[in-house]
């Protein structure tokens, strides 16, 4: 093993807690542990425009790395562009929001499996009766249409179950509290609350409108986390995107040009651990194998901690730290 | 009353000396002239750390990585030249892709077909902006803003995600090359070619004059409606182009692309010598402005920033550009006030 | 002979503003018509009927004994109706040739076009009405007013038109480029073409009119032949009253202290090396052929252009850089711009607003502003000035053309500045108003104030001010006092380099 | 200020009712005293970054920088107080004054150096956001005190804070515009630079003026606006941006500039925030809400054009040659 691998993370987007986490994982991850001075790894950031990630992809490829790890604009827009760079020889994964291109590994989290556990459970909350609204994330990105979908289509099974209202969440605190502040409006006699995001956007909309804290389902930042172990009678389920998705794309990029077998998938599916509050005391009959843990401040959980920080923070492989992570 | 045998062709003041003239021909063309030197500074700095930046390769690269801007910055400056603003072209764009990419299907005869469709849809949008603005007397920013809306919306309903798929010929022309040129380095030759051809039209010359003063325009004949079709009009058709490029890049309907080219339509015009408020400026400095664009992309990467200084970068280096064109176009200003 | 236009009862309302009610108007080919009325007495909304640029509320025209009933500028331009418009149908953006041919641009086969063909016939335009030099490769916005005035002809012109229509159109020239246009005027009625010609002097009227008609408050009052009918009876038709007299008395108010000293004046190639005194009480004239360095001149006052040289004002030496600098208080001074449009008025803004633009201060209190002490100055400012406004509240680019000159004028005199700088002060004004200005002018010498005076009518230099610098290439020709100060000496100073003779 | 010379602001209202209007018909619910209070508190934000906006706009300009120096002040808020009260007494007026400081060098830039305001504000707004993500490490914020909490969703007497802030806002606008020297010469620069010069406004330090307050007013809503979520985001200020400019614009306000008033833009806000908030009532794809959206606003302005006032008694009176 002579010269570390040049390794180049194209990153649409860094206008949020996740992408900032993602990107400080990812260096941390190559600077120690088993890929210490294993990797040269440079952050390209494009301004969010698939066009821009384009332009920076291909200079990317003009500059010949050995491996280009994508968190893509488009499923589908950057295809041209990436079998460009598998063409030329170079390892492309693409990973959290992966690409179609057959040609580049796609490393993600199980986005049909997440929100069908969390379904089931708000089922489950409500004993398979009452009215919620769902949130439909970010029009036209495609975890938005596959986390809507994969809600829907578990709470079909239950007839009893009525989603009277839809709102954009669109991954922000903002757009959560007043989608849902704008729902309840018109229906105050809403039961359950199926989030994409934070999740205490709609907790905090249900208290300023006055309303009893209702079920809700939600992602694993810190600040869902603390505010469900804090918010009297809340009852939560929080699905995990681990932000170490990157340091996964690495490890994986390194093992494939390291000559490792490679995967037989190019999809590659993480799981992540759920939180809940009811953890451990309930679990689900779709997945009986998903993780369910109980949310419990100082264990996962941490008030002291930025509220934006995503969980879990580390990779097991790997030791990354609460304070790493939050940079 | 005065009474003075009149002594024609005898100018009274002084003809201007020879420098003087020079210039003034200069100072005509500095918002054109500063650009350019814009563009050269920025090339010589990044072609100083990239090998091969002097070479047909780059102009392809570039060419091709700034020709979907170039298309819809065609439109935006027929319409700011006229003095208004198409921020619909974010819809038209959208549309354009996601029709395209569920419309084309394998047949030539498809795709051309369709291709055509979306050009003209692309018409009709535009002058339909064009009559809501003057039959309603309503700003250009806001029935651009609500068509965006309805176009964008419309192109969501058609495909909800990215996806559907181009023919193989469709995009094998967007990667293709003739005589050592790339594609879009030819299209980038048949829009000039369109733009002085154009812009010499009684069309393309009443529009501009529209722009430079509407009052005057319309005292010598310019019907304001006919303008307004044709300015939109053309506006349109650009951004159906641009769409139908995009897709040669990207081989996917995109419903939500467009919006990335609004904000830098506009910019690269601005950056390329046209004023918001019409009548002044014209194409090349705007493909100058879309190059400079892209150049500040290249050379923010192999400045090799780290990630969190990439934006800063980009932003400072864009400022310094866009100062110095200003100070010299200020000062040319107001030595003639 | 049968009248060739016939407009009968024509009338054009503006809201609750009535610019026209009971319009008429009967021209023959082949004379110059004069249309006359005061200021907002409706003779440019009149001819902007005639041109297609505003349709009538009522009435009926015909032309050549076809009803007339245009739509549109360009239909009337079809008809042979071509209009040097008030305000002017130039686009700054384009050249000289380019506007010129405007709509109407010689094509190649590829339907662009033809830029050589436009400069050729422009230059042939120009030679065969023997035009004042202007480059025809010359972008529009780099000429003065005056040359601007010049293309608005010469666009007229190119259309070859049945009827030529000059609104003020000698209302920014100088003597000569007047006199060759009361000169191209006669000479298109003798070739059989119709010339409605609107002007406020009248001397210009009596010298090339056959008819006149006279509008008062939108109605039609009067028609005779020139030569049947003497000033008094027109003026009088115009005012609706007798007028005393144009010029005031001339008594001289010039105290020993100097108002405003400049040494060594330069701008650019227009003005160079300049010195030049202006009294307290005085009224100093400025004259010169066009482009000799005049509008300089008040521009670098005014701190509107770069120059250098020396400037006392009252005694202390200032740098004025900008027109704030000039501004300054009881001892700035304060212009009337050549151009209204561009830098004199704010158009769709209120009279009141640009009345008071430059003295917001003065009724501001508490850092709010006082709407009745605005309205009190605002009031009798268009009451002193008689300025035509449906109310204050009417948007200045609506008013008719010698209107918005006065809220220029009046914008000014707002201003607690004792040195003034007019240009072209009366530009467009009807001679009721400009017999009061005058008036004004020499009381507010009387008072302390200092006046530095230029006026393309050089009758008005002799009549009103104390002493005139004639200016040549940029630099002081003479200075003209007492029995010196007439309009042929001015001429010959201007034309003649004294300095060399 | 005068209503008749503003028609447009008088019907961006007639707007405004036939929206609620159409919103009762549909979504009976929302018109409740609890759905008009959340909807007055977020148009409260939007009405805050819009004032500063429209005296950008009156003065010919326009600030495309609002989104991250509300982010910037948001984010840099919640770092420095920690969670803490009592620290808000030199945070808040230090990042003001930041804020208001980005507003003057945007003013400088496009004032005293000409740089076009689109570019000037655009590459500003980047540099800005690159500084927070370096300053930071891109270290997600803390929560927000409890104060700014009490600001943005406290009530006194049932009545939102935040509203009651607005109101007091929008006074001072109003009055800023209608009655002060500073509004005359705005509107005078607006409408033509060349003629306030030489009218001897003071032009460059009124659109400097018009930045800065564009920069302090969207710096004191990113703050509030923690309040209302608890903590601070990156990309809160984005969704600012065209909605700032846009209640502007519906609000009777030339894009071009010298025209318009604050009194419009608050009509512009209600607007926005009812259509956004009646929307997913409606239950549309994404695809059809953007329809109805656009749709909408085309007909709001559309109502409000003179135009379509003028051609009706307008055509009676004319009986032509
Ligand atoms: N490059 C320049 N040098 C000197 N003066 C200029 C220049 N450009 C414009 N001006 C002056 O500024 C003023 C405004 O010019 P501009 O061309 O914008 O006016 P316009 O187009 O006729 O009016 P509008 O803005 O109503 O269309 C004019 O007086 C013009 O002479
Ligand atoms: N667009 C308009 N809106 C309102 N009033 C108008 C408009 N145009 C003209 N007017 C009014 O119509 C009246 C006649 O104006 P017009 O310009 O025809 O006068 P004029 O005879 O040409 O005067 P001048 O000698 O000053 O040029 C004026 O009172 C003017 O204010
Ligand atoms: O990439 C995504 C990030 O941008 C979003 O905010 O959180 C989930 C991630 O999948
Ligand atoms: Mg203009
Ligand atoms: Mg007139």
């Amino acid at each position: 093993e002579g010269k570390p691998y040049k390794i180049y993370l194209s990153n649409n987007f860094v206008g949020n807690d996740w992408r900032q986490q993602m990107e400080r994982v990812a260096e941390v991850s190559v600077k120690k542990g088993p890929l210490a001075g294993r990797v040269d790894l440079k952050i390209e950031n494009a301004e969010g425009t698939v066009q821009a990630q384009i332009n920076s992809l291909n200079n990317i490829i003009r500059s010949k790395p050995d491996a280009i790890l994508i968190d893509a604009a488009s499923a589908e827009a950057l295809n041209p562009t990436i079998k460009k760079a598998c063409d030329a020889g170079i390892v492309v994964i693409s990973f959290d929001q992966v690409v179609s291109e057959k040609c580049a590994y796609a490393l993600e989290s199980d986005w049909t499996r997440i929100p069908a556990v969390m379904a089931e459970w708000m089922a489950k909350q409500l004993n398979g009766k009452g009215k919620v609204f769902v949130d439909r994330g970010l029009a036209g990105a495609p975890i938005s249409a596959q986390l809507e979908n994969g809600y829907l289509e578990v709470l079909k099974k239950y007839p009893g179950i009525e989603v009277i209202g839809t709102y954009n969440g669109e991954y922000a605190l903002g757009p959560e509290q007043a989608g849902v502040a704008s729902l309840l409006a018109a229906h105050p006699e809403v039961d359950g609350i199926l989030t994409q995001g934070y999740g205490s956007g709609a907790i905090k909309a249900l208290q300023d409108a006055g309303r009893k804290v209702v079920p809700v389902t939600a992602f694993s930042y810190n600040v869902a986390a603390t505010t469900c172990a804090q918010t009297e009678g809340a009852a939560c389920i929080l699905g995990s995107n681990p932000a170490y998705l990157s340091s996964e794309a690495i490890k994986l990029a390194v093992d494939i040009l390291d000559g490792k077998p490679k995967p037989a998938d190019r999809h590659i599916l993480v799981n992540g651990d759920f939180l809940a509050t009811n953890g451990g005391a309930w679990t689900s009959e779709l997945y009986p194998k998903a993780v369910i843990q109980k949310i419990e401040i100082g264990k996962n959980a941490f008030p002291d901690r930025p509220p934006g920080l995503t969980l879990p923070i580390t990779p097991d492989w790997v030791e990354i730290t609460a304070e790493e992570a939050a940079g | 009353m005065t009474m003075i045998a009149s002594e024609p062709g005898e100018h009274a003041a002084r003809p201007p000396s020879a420098p003087a003239r020079w210039r003034g021909w200069l100072l005509d063309r500095a918002s054109l002239l500063i650009p350019c030197l814009m563009l050269l500074a920025l090339l010589a700095v990044y072609g100083s750390m990239r090998e091969g930046v002097f070479t047909l390769d780059e102009l392809n690269l570039d060419t091709a990585a700034a020709m979907t801007l170039m298309l819809a910055a065609t439109g935006q400056t027929i319409v700011l030249l006229r003095g208004g603003i198409d921020l619909s072209i974010g819809g038209m764009i959208s549309l354009g892709t996601v029709i395209a990419a569920t419309q084309f299907g394998d047949g030539g005869a498809t795709t051309l077909l369709w291709s055509v469709l979306i050009v003209l849809l692309g018409a009709v949008v535009g002058m339909l902006n064009g009559a809501l603005i003057t039959v309603l007397r309503l700003q250009p920013f806001l029935v651009t803003l609500a068509t965006w809306s309805i176009l964008a919306g419309t192109a969501l309903i058609i495909l909800p995600i990215d996806g559907g798929s181009l023919p193989s010929g469709w995009m094998a022309f967007g990667s293709g090359s003739w005589l050592g040129l790339a594609s879009p380095v030819w299209l980038l030759i048949l829009l000039l070619a369109f733009w002085f051809w154009f812009k010499r039209t009684r069309t393309g010359i009443a529009i501009k004059a529209t722009g430079s003063n509407e009052r005057s325009a319309f005292l010598s004949g310019v019907s304001p409606l006919a303008i307004n079709l044709w300015t939109y009009g053309l506006s349109g058709v650009f951004a159906a182009l641009a769409a139908l490029y995009l897709t040669t890049q990207t081989g996917a309907g995109s419903p939500t692309i467009g919006k990335d080219y609004i904000l830098p339509s506009v910019a690269a015009a601005v950056i390329g010598g046209i004023s918001l408020f019409g009548g002044r400026g014209g194409l090349v400095g705007t493909i100058i402005g879309a190059y400079i664009l892209t150049i500040i992309g290249n050379l923010v990467f192999v400045l090799s920033i780290s990630s969190y200084w990439q934006p800063i970068a980009s932003g400072v280096i864009l400022l310094i550009a866009v100062l110095a064109s200003s100070l010299a176009e200020k000062s040319s200003r107001r030595n003639l006030s | 002979m049968p009248d060739f236009l016939e407009a009968l009862s024509v009338a054009k309302r503006y809201g609750g503003i009535v610019a026209l009610s009971d319009a008429t108007l009967k021209a023959r080919s082949g004379e110059v018509h004069a249309l006359l009325g005061e200021n907002g007495a409706g003779k440019s909304t009149f001819i902007q009927i005639l041109a297609g640029a505003v349709r009538a509320d009522s009435g009926s025209i015909t032309l050549g004994g076809e009803r007339f009933a245009v739509r549109n500028p360009e239909e009337a331009q079809r008809l042979g109706v071509a209009a040097v418009f008030q305000e002017l149908s130039l686009i700054p953006d384009l050249t000289v040739a380019e506007n010129i041919f405007f709509r109407r641009e010689p094509l190649s086969p590829l339907r662009t076009a033809r830029a050589g063909a436009m400069r050729e016939a422009t230059a042939e335009l120009f030679a065969r009405y023997r035009f004042p030099a202007i480059r025809p490769d010359q972008e529009l916005r780099r000429l003065t007013l005056a040359e601007r005035q010049v293309v608005e002809i010469a666009k007229a012109l190119a259309r070859d038109p049945r009827v030529l229509i000059l609104d003020e159109a000698t209302s920014a020239l100088a003597p000569r480029e007047t006199e060759w246009l009361l000169g191209l005027s006669r000479d298109l009625a003798a070739e059989g073409k119709l010339v409605i010609y609107i002007s406020h002097r009248l001397g210009e009227v009596r010298r090339i009119a056959d008819r006149v008609t006279v509008f008062r408050n939108g109605a039609t009052v009067a028609a005779y032949d020139t030569a049947s009918v003497d000033d008094d009876t027109i003026i009088a038709d115009m005012l609706g009253r007798q007028m005393e007299r144009l010029y005031p008395e001339r008594r001289n108010t010039t105290t020993g202290r100097i108002a405003l000293s400049v040494k060594g004046l330069s701008v650019e190639n227009r003005l160079a090396d300049l010195d030049l005194d202006l009294r307290e009480g005085e009224v100093l004239g400025v004259a010169g052929l066009q482009g000799h360095g005049q509008r300089e001149l008040f521009q670098a006052l005014f701190g509107a252009a770069r120059a250098s040289g020396a400037i006392e004002v009252w005694g202390k030496p200032r740098t004025i850089r900008s027109p704030r600098d000039a501004l300054s208080g009881r001892d700035g001074l304060a212009l009337v711009p050549e151009d209204r449009r561009n830098h004199g008025l704010l158009l769709a803004k209120s009279v009141r607003e640009n009345l008071t633009l430059s003295v917001v201060k003065r009724f501001t209190r508490f850092g709010l502003t006082d709407p009745k002490r605005e309205a009190k100055l605002v009031d009798d400012m268009i009451a002193q000035l008689r300025i035509k406004a449906g109310s204050p509240e009417q948007a200045a680019g609506t008013l008719s053309g010698g209107n918005q000159q006065k809220v220029i004028f009046g914008k000014m005199l707002l201003t607690d500045a004792r040195i003034l700088l007019l240009y072209d002060p009366t530009r467009g004004i009807d001679v009721g108003t400009k017999g009061e200005i005058f008036t004004l002018m020499r009381d507010l010498a009387a008072r302390g104030y200092a006046i530095l005076f230029y006026s393309s009518d050089l009758a008005e230099l002799v009549h009103v001010a104390d002493r005139v610098a004639v200016l040549r290439y940029g630099r002081l020709a003479a200075i003209l006092e007492g029995a010196e100060n007439s309009e042929h000496q001015i001429l010959r100073a201007a034309m003649i380099d004294t300095r060399a003779a | 200020m005068n209503l008749a010379r503003h028609r447009s602001i008088l019907f961006a209202y007639l707007g405004l009712i036939l929206l609620l209007v159409v919103t009762g018909l549909v979504a009976p619910g929302f018109l409740s005293p609890t759905h008009f209070r959340s909807l007055a508190v977020l148009a409260a934000f939007i009405g805050i970054v819009a004032l500063g906006q429209t005296f950008v706009v009156i003065g010919g300009g326009i600030d495309l920088s609002v989104p991250w120096v509300l982010n910037a002040a948001a984010v840099l808020m919640t770092l420095f107080a920690h969670g803490q009260d009592a620290p808000l007494v030199w945070i808040v007026p230090l990042l003001l004054a930041a804020g208001t400081l980005v507003g003057v060098v945007n003013g400088l830039g496009v004032g005293l150096f000409g740089v076009p305001p689109i570019i000037m504000t655009l590459a500003v707004n980047v540099i800005l956001q690159g500084g927070i993500l370096v300053y930071t490490g891109g270290a997600p914020p803390a929560t927000a005190p409890a104060a700014i909490q009490f600001l943005a969703v406290g009530r006194i007497a049932g009545f939102p804070v935040i509203v009651l802030l607005w109101i007091v806002l929008a006074i001072v606008a109003t009055l800023l515009l209608s009655k002060t020297a500073f509004g005359r010469y705005l509107y005078a620069v607006g409408s033509s630079a060349t003629v306030a010069e030489f009218s001897g406004v003071p032009t460059l330090r009124t659109s400097v003026a018009a930045y800065a307050l564009s920069g302090f007013t969207a710096a004191l809503a990113g703050m509030l606006l923690t309040g209302y979520s608890g903590q601070a985001y990156l990309g809160m200020g984005d969704p600012y941006l065209f909605t700032s400019i846009a209640a502007v614009a519906i609000g009777g306000a030339s894009i071009l500039g010298g025209s318009g008033h604050y009194v419009g833009t608050i009509a512009g806000a209600l607007v926005l925030t009812v259509l956004t908030g009646l929307l997913p009532a409606l239950n549309l794809s994404n695809g059809a809400l953007l329809v109805v959206y656009g749709a909408v606003i085309l007909v709001t302005v559309a109502l409000a054009s003179e135009a379509l006032t003028d051609l009706l008694p307008r055509r009676r009176a004319r009986r032509i040659s």
